[in-house]
This record gives C-alpha cells, structure tokens and sequence, in this order.
C-alpha cells in the first residue's frame, strides 16, 4: 500500500518548485538588511513556520470539533487532527529554532524573555503535551474525545501569543525589552518572497498532514481488517455446547 | 445544587479525615518558597519577584492537591460510579471544582502571609480590596482549569507526570495575570493599582472561559479507559 | 467489541426481559466482564448495536447511565470515609433517606462496628458487603453485577442470593457473572454461557422460584 | 548484583514502554524553567539565578520520576513479593536507585542544555571537567534520597503530597551544593573553580552518606502497612 | 495482633506441620487475611509470637521473607510489563531457567496470545493465573494463598488443586484461604475454621490423597 496519490504527487513537485525559488530568492535575489545585515534572510523561513505551525494547530481545533460532533466520522476526525498537530509541533520547533538563530545574530543571544517568545514557548509545550496524551494506549474512540477536547483548549493560546506583544505593553508599565518585529523594512521583492514561502510551507504542510493521515488510516483499516479475522478466530475459541466453566 | 454541595462535602470531608491539604500541601508550598528563596540567594531580588514566586508555588501546590482530589475518585473506580448517581456530569465538576477552590483559597491566604514574613513583602490598606478579588478571581480560574485537567489525566497511568505538563502551559497566562496583579497591590513601582484591576478583569474572562469550557467537556471526559 | 485491537466479544447476541434474573457463566477471558461494562456504557462499542432498557447505549450514554448500577470487579469505594458513610453517600446522591441506609447495611450484614471503621481498613469480603449496600440503596434498574459472590462467606451469599430475587421482583434486571459451581440447592431462573465472545449456550432453568 | 542489574532493567523497560521520562518529565521540566523566568519576569536575574533554578527544576522534576517509580510498584503490590525475591532488601533499593540515576542524568543533561539556550549560561572549555563531575556526583545523591524516600512513602495514602514535603527539605543541601558547584562551573564571578570543587567534596559525601543510609534503611522501611 | 486499635487476631493457636496441605475457612473478617500476611511478614505482631519453619517472624523478617511466596488479595504483577515478561522477572530474581517459565505458564493455561499481552489488559481472571504462574516459578517452601480461586474458572480451579498438591509432595506447605462451598469430589486433608480471631475448628480429612 502507498500513502500517494496524483494529487499529492502534483502537490509535492509543487512544494518543491516554489520552495526552490524561495531559496534562491531569499539567498540571492532579495537585498540585504541596512541594520541587520544578511541575518534578515533567516525571516523567511522564520515568518512562514510560525504562521503554518498557527494554521496546524488551527486544523487540528477544526478537526477535533469536528470529531466531536460527528460522531460517525470521529476518527477520521481525530487522525486529521493527530497529523496536523503533529507537524505543528515540527513546525513550531523550526520556529524556535530559527528565531534563537537570527536571536543569536542580530541581538547576540539565543533567547529574550520577550513575551511573544515566551508565550510561543507555551504554545509548543501545549501541543506537546497534547501529544503527548494521545500517545496513552487506550481505545481509540475515547483518546479522540479527549484529545478533542484539550486542542479545542489549546487552540485558544495563540491569540495570546499573536497579540502577546500589544496586551503586554498595554498592561504592562515596563516596554518590552526590544521589539521583534524588528526594525525590518520590507521592498516588494522581500514581501513576495516572504508569501512564497508561506505558500511553500502551506504546500508542505498540506503534503505532511495527507501522508501522515493516509499512513494512520491505513494502520487503522489494517486493525479493523485483524479485526474481522481476529473475530472469526475468537469464535472458533467458543465451545458451543461444550462447558465454558 | 444538591449533588454539587454533597460531592463537595464528601471532598471536604475527606481532606479533613487525612488532613492532606493542612499536613502536607500548605508545608509544601512554604518550602517551596523557602526554596526559591534557597535557589535565588538575594534578598532584594526575593521582594521583586515576591508575588511572581507565591503563584507559582500556588501553581504547584494546586498540582498536588489536583492529583489527590482524583487519586481518591480512581483508587477504586468510583469516579465510573460517582457519575451515574448524578443527573448531568457538570455537577461532578462544580461539585470538585468547589471543594478545590475553598482548599486553594486557605493555601492562597497563607502563602501570601508566609510571603509578607519570608519575602518582605507589605501590604496596604488601600489596596487590600485588590488583593481580595486577585485571590478569589485567579483561585477560581486555578480551581476550575485544574478539575479540570484532573479528569482528562483521571484514569490514566503515570498521571502524576501528565496533569502538570497539560495544566501548566494552560495556567501561564493566570500566572503573569495573578502575578502582576498580586504586585500592583503589594505596591511595587513598577505596575499601579489601575493597571492591577485591569489584569484583574483579564483573570475574570479566564475564569470565565474555562468554568463553561469544563463544564461542558467533562461529560466526553470523565470515562474511564479500562 | 474491540479492547486494544482484541476482540474481547465476537458478536454477542442476547435479549434479557425486563425482570429477569440472569447469570453469565464462561471461561475466564470470555469477555463477561467486558459486556457488563458496554451494557453500562463504560467500554466503547467497535462494531453493532446494543440497547439497554430500550435506549442505545452508544448514543444515549448519559441516559443510560443513571439506570444502571454496575458492581464492578473493584468496589468503588472511598477508603477514606466510612462504610457508613459510603453508602449515604450515594443515598445523598440519588435521593435514597437514611431508613435506606441502615436496613441496607442491616441486610448485607454489616454491624456497627464495621460500618464505623474506614473503608480502607475492612477485609475484602467487608468491603464487598459495603458496596452491595451502596448497591441496593441505589435501586437501580438494571443491575450488574461482576462476580458478586466472589469474597463473600457463606451466610453473605445466601444474603445476595435473596437481595438479587427480591430486586427481580420488584421489576428491576438483574445480570451477574459468577465462577460458582453449580450449586444443588440454589435455583437460577436463566444461565447464559459465553465462550470465545460469543453465546456458547442459554439455558432456561424449568422451575424459577 | 545479578538482581540488582534485573530490577534496574525492570524499571527502563517500563520507562521506554511508557515513555514517562521522555514524553512528559523532560516537557515538564523544560516548562517549569520557562515559569521561572516568568515569575522572575527579569533578564539579568535569571542569568544570575540560573544555576540555582536548573537544580531546583530537576528536584521537582526527579519528584515526578520517583513517584512514577513507585507507582509501578504498588499500583498492585508488587513491592511486598519483589521483596521477598532478593536475598537482601537493599539489592532492590540499589536496582531502584541505578535506574533512578539513568533517567535523571539524562534530564539533568537536557536542562543544562535549555539553561544555555533559555538563560544565556555560558559553558567554557576548562570548567567542562568541573561540571560533568557535578552532574554525576549530585544526580547520584538525588537518585538514593529520591529513592529512599520514594519508598518511606511508597505505601502510603496520598503520597503525592507528602513526597516532596519529606524528601526536599533533605534536598536543600544537594540543592545548594550543585548550584553553586554548577555556578563556578558556569563561570560566574561570585565563585570560583576550586570552590566549586570543594563544593563537589560535599556532594561526594552527601551521596556516601545517603546510600548508605538507604541500603540500611530500606529493609525496614519496604513494609506495607494494609 | 491488633491493627488500627482493632484485634484482628485474638490468639490462633496453630501448629501446621511441612508438606501439609491447609484450608483456612471462616467468615468475612475473621483474620485469615491477617494471618497470612503475619506469617509472611508483612502484618505486625501486638502479641505473642510466631514461627515459620523454625525462624521467629518478628525478629528474622528477612529470612522468613525469602521463602515464603505470598499470593494476596492482589496481584502484584506490573501492568506495563507483559504477562510472561512478568513471570520471567520473577524467575530471574528467583533464579528460575527459561524451561520453568514456559511450563509454569502452560500449566496455568496462559496461551501465547494473553502471554504476550500488557497484565494490565488482561481479564480478572487471566491475571490471577499469572500471578499463580509466577508462584509456581517461585518454588517457595512455604505456600500462602488468600483466595486463590476467587476469579479462576473452572477448569483453572481444577489446575490450580492440582499444583498444590505437587507442591506438597515436593515438600513445601501450603495454606490457602478459601469461602467455596464444600465440593464434593474435592479432598483437603486439613480444614481449619477461625471465628472470632480463634481457631474455631481443625478437621483432619480421614483419607488425604
Ligand atoms: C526564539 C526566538 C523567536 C521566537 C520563538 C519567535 C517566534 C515568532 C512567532 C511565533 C511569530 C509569529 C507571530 C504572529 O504572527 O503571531 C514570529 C514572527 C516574527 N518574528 Fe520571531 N521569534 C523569535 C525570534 C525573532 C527574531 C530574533 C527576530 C528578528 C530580529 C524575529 C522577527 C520576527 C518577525 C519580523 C516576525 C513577523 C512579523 C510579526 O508577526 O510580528 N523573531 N516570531
Ligand atoms: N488495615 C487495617 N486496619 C484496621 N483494621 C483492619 C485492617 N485490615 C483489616 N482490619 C480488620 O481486621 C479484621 C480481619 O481482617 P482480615 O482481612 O484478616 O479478614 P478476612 O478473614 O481475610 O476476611 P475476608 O474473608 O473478608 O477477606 C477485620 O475485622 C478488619 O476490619
Ligand atoms: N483493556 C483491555 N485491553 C485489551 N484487551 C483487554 C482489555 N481488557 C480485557 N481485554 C481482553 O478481553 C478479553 C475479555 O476480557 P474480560 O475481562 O471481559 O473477560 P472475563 O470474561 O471477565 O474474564 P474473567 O472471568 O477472567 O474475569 C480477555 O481476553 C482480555 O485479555
Ligand atoms: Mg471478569
Ligand atoms: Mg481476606
């Protein structure tokens, strides 16, 4: 059994082409920062991970309310969600891991306790943990309604981190320590690259999330297929008249 | 009402018979204090973050008074019974949500006492209003979001290291919240008693959000798996 | 029903009437205790249907629920209170008084002392007592029972051989599971025997008492 | 030692079929340093601080673990029979405490780690020596406390709450030790290398100290009380 | 010996001599409970003393320990661990080969399918007969069982009798608890009653087996 189809095949090759350009426009053809220099360049893979990982955790939300209410259809749902959480979290971790690189190079440490990374930190142990609960053995009709319920929860922490930045200063006396949407100037050419690369990622992200889908469904039809066989071997168990006790 | 007030009794009862939250989570939470106190080793450090470190130690200490508050619903599977005697699940979580939060709310009391001796911390009369609301609002938001994290990891194994990774992340926000109020009314330079009620406001939406959030999922939740 | 990709039952086809008074019987790992619990609403449903009291178990799980008073291979009690007050526990709960309580508790044997001390500290045939008595405060109208004789002495069988009758007359269900052998005095309207996930035989007793 | 050896395995085993330590004590214990530096809420302090905080992280983290521990054990009395098939009850707090150490080094790596990233800790070629002799030396003194406790309690109703409160008070000086030895390995100007190695004399001794006393111990202690 | 306050035991004078084969028979919270667990080691002595196989159980716990196999009310297998991962860390600790595993586990009729199943997904039943699996494996000279049918079907009671009857006869001593009913093809050679914290009655069957 395969995971791809033509579709996904068309979308793949897709995903590679724009990524492709993506790279060459972010290395090559777009300018370099007056103040940041060539570090700027990290901001296209920094900026799409953060909005795909948002967009992943959003499906996952979807998905699981779906699941709750369809109850007919709760574990495709539910595999929907797994999936898309699951390279959320990647996502996530690419995030964090290329912002504390451009941290690195433009303010010469990895980490600031700026709020937008703190709560961006929270939002990544969230899912993790999310994750982490789903990897409990139990059946698979409970662990969806559970897990439903925390993304539902869950999904409610990234308005915090996205507007994180505004309430923060709102509230708090003291200004933030240093600003990271940067003092970034973007000419047209950054822009368009910047929203390839959204596209890039939301192709891949499309491309992980069918596979990773497919790959449970099909894990799940194989449980069902044991299923049957397994359930006509059970009742070959049976002593039918014979004493059970 | 009556479910909710006789799940809650039997709770009380229970830590009144084993006296879990006076012998061990209240001399907890104070060595939790001490503790930090042992990790940042100066003083005036201790007093800016005073307010920050006492809602941690909440934080903490609710974990464990989560954890007991479920332990004694699974031990022998009572929770599965627990839920058919009652007309609508929601009873069993205000039932243990209420229980929780006058538990929390006397451990909230002491930690605040215990950080005004060990911190240095003052309190002034004018703002006494304000720490009152902070103590019931963020207690309320810590006892509802707890019950109900409590019930997602109740029948699960190794739930002692799950309910702290889920709930935590979910009760940062309370903590900045019930930090930085906490601070405007201990009358630190930073925030002022304006500014305080604000994020008072912002504890209250929380508690809000997540009493109904709990209230409605604790029906798909509180099955036990095996 | 599937348990972890296991068919714990592989088409269980069974009607119980209202009133009846039935005992399962099979091998161990037949999946006895798993149907008790799906009729209870407590294990999920892979495959089929299942209707207790006419509503489905699957979709009116709530409904379901407070019907039926499942007594599980656990007790379901707290250690911490009293045997005492367990059982009013659940009387509070369900609306049952405190006449309730004691003749319950009077019923299944528990004297004074034992019904004072912590759950905790009983024996496990005491403690089984205890929760039969949260059992029949409880009236509920379908019961099921796991093994309920299991740990209990010979006067408390005879006990819950009488309590299970007089629910039965009283019009509610009663399904139990037992290991017993068969013993020759004891009269049991209905035996049903499950072996491999399926009904294996369903006998009829010809004098129900 | 064949059995000690048997026992340790026992328990990593169920750790990798569970993945306790790497899906949840790890996460949790990475959060528990972002709390820290929430309710600190200041830059410069934290860095001052982070030592300090690391260790008091993997306390609260190796709570979680020992709890875990002994819940497999007595979830359904496994520890009274497993007694009863060493021929010396200290061979099973031994077996307890090796596999305690394994998961511990390993969180301990992983939170210095986090502390170079999150709180700007500087590790310097020289000072290397100083802290992986720190980091054995003080995760083995908290593996036999953590264990020797995990079992005063392990039979105990509630024990959730009362572990942390018997067994972080008999920490503290583990805390402080590996603080400040991490501290000077750390290079921080209050503290220089030779103290920190004075300061890891202290750990070696706390560690003889604490295994010993837990070999002797064990035995009477290993008792359930039903 | 008391326990909280209560005197569970009010002085069993009792003498059971190697390679015999001992039922205990009494009510719900007469003691048989506690006084396995005394002779195990486990239950503290108020009053009195105690002797198994010539070593005083109070002051030499840790040699009486070691030979002593104590079957509980529980089962003390560890739910992660697989049913024969279970017996096999017994038969490492014990010393037991690979040969004994497998036999023990046959003999109990623990299949290859629940063998490699979690303990903690296997029935009622299923997980007291690898906890009787592990006993065996164990060879202990001193056999303690509390109740060790409760949970076992038929054809598992039946094994079981026969096991304790081998151990016997390879020399060690066994007594079980017990609240079956008096089987009729079934011989004990020794029946003791407690009642009350006190022997009540010790029947010698005429025709041990
Ligand atoms: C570990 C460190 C970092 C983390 C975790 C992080 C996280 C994030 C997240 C979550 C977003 C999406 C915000 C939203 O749209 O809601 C974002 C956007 C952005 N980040 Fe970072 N970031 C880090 C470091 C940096 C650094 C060092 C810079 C530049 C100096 C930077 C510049 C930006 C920019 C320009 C955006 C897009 C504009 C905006 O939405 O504000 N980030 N970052
Ligand atoms: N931990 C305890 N603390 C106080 N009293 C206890 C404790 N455990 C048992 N008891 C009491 O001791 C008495 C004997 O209990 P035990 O468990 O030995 O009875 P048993 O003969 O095994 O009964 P069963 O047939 O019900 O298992 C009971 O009355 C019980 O209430
Ligand atoms: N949580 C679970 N996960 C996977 N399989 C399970 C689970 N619980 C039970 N099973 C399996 O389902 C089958 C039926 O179990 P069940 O407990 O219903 O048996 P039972 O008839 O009650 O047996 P007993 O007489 O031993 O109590 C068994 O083979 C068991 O291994
Ligand atoms: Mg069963
Ligand atoms: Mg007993």
């Amino acid at each position: 059994m395969k995971t791809g189809t033509t579709t996904t095949r068309v979308l793949g090759i897709f995903a590679l082409l724009i990524t492709t350009w993506v790279v060459v426009s972010a290395f090559f053809l777009t300018p370099a920062d007056v103040v940041q220099g060539d570090s700027v360049r990290i901001m296209y893979a920094h900026v799409p991970t953060a909005w795909i990982a948002y967009l992943a955790f959003v499906t996952t939300a979807v998905a699981s309310g779906l699941s709750l209410v369809r109850k007919h259809r709760t574990l495709g749902f539910d595999r929907v969600a797994g999936a898309s959480a699951e390279v959320g979290v990647l996502f996530m971790a690419m995030t964090l891991i290329t912002g504390s690189l451009w941290g690195r190079l433009t303010w010469g440490t990895f980490w600031q306790w700026d709020p937008r990374l703190t709560t961006t930190l929270f939002l990544f142990v969230t899912y993790v943990g999310y994750l982490a609960i789903r990897r409990v053995d139990v059946d698979p009709v409970r662990r969806a309604r559970r897990s439903s319920v925390i993304a539902l929860l869950a999904v409610l922490e990234i308005p915090l981190v996205h507007f994180s930045v505004v309430l923060w200063r709102s509230l708090h006396q003291e200004a933030s320590v240093l600003n990271t949407d940067g003092d970034v100037r973007l000419d047209d050419l950054m822009l368009f690259t910047l929203f390839s690369g959204v596209v890039a990622f939301t192709l891949i992200f499309v491309w992980l999330v069918v596979h990773r889908q497919r790959l449970a469904a099909m894990s799940d039809v194989e449980r069902l297929v044991g299923l049957d066989v397994a359930i006509t071997a059970r009742r070959a168990e049976s002593t039918v008249g014979g004493g059970g006790i | 009402m009556n479910a909710i007030l006789a799940i809650a009794r039997k709770d009380l009862r229970i830590e009144w018979r084993t006296r879990t939250l006076l012998a061990r989570v209240i001399p907890f939470a104070l060595l939790v204090l001490v503790l930090f106190a042992v990790a940042l080793d100066s003083e005036p450090l201790l007093l800016r973050a005073a307010a920050g470190l006492v809602w941690l130690a909440m934080l903490f200490a609710a974990m464990l008074l989560v954890q007991r508050s479920f332990d004694v619903e699974t031990a022998d599977h009572a929770l599965d019974s627990l839920m058919s005697f009652v007309s609508s699940p929601s009873k069993v979580f205000f039932g243990k949500a209420l229980s929780m939060f006058v538990q929390l709310f006397a451990l909230a009391v002491v930690l605040l006492g215990a950080a005004v001796v060990l911190y240095g911390a003052r309190v002034d009369g004018d703002s006494v209003v304000l720490l009152v609301t902070v103590l019931i609002t963020a207690t309320i938001g810590l006892s509802v979001v707890g019950t109900l994290y409590g019930v997602v990891v109740a029948n699960m194994s190794g739930r002692d290291s799950l309910l702290p990774l889920l709930a935590l992340p979910v009760l940062a926000p309370l903590l900045i919240g019930a930090a930085r109020a906490t601070e405007a009314a201990l009358g630190s330079d930073t925030i002022d008693l304006a500014n305080g009620w604000a994020w008072v406001a912002l504890l209250v939406s929380y508690a809000v959000v997540f009493g109904s959030a709990g209230a409605v999922a604790f029906a798909p939740l509180a099955q036990s798996d095996s | 029903m599937a348990l972890g990709g296991f068919p714990a039952l592989a088409g269980v086809d069974l009607v119980v009437r209202c009133g009846e008074l039935v005992a399962l019987r099979g091998a161990n790992g037949t999946g006895k205790s798993t149907l008790l619990r799906l009729c209870a609403g407590l294990a999920p449903l892979t495959r089929g249907s299942a209707h207790v009291l006419g509503f489905d178990v699957a979709r009116q799980r709530d409904v379901v629920r407070t019907m039926v008073g499942l007594l599980g291979h656990d007790n379901g009690l707290y250690a911490d209170l009293t045997a005492r007050e367990n059982v009013e526990f659940v009387a509070q709960l369900v609306g049952a008084g405190t006449n309730d309580v004691e003749s319950a508790l009077d019923r299944l044997g528990i004297d004074s002392r034992v019904a004072a001390a912590r759950a905790g500290a009983l024996s496990a045939g005491q403690r089984r007592r205890t929760a039969l008595a949260a059992l029949v405060v409880r009236r509920a109208r379908l019961w099921l029972l796991d093994e309920p004789h299991a740990g209990l002495d010979g006067q408390a069988r005879a006990e819950l051989d009488g309590i299970l009758r007089d629910a039965t007359r009283s019009g509610a269900t009663v399904v139990y599971t037992t290991h017993e052998l068969e013993v020759p005095g004891a009269r049991i309207p209905r035996t049903i025997t499950l072996s491999g996930g399926i009904v294996a035989r369903d006998v009829e007793s010809a004098d129900p008492s």
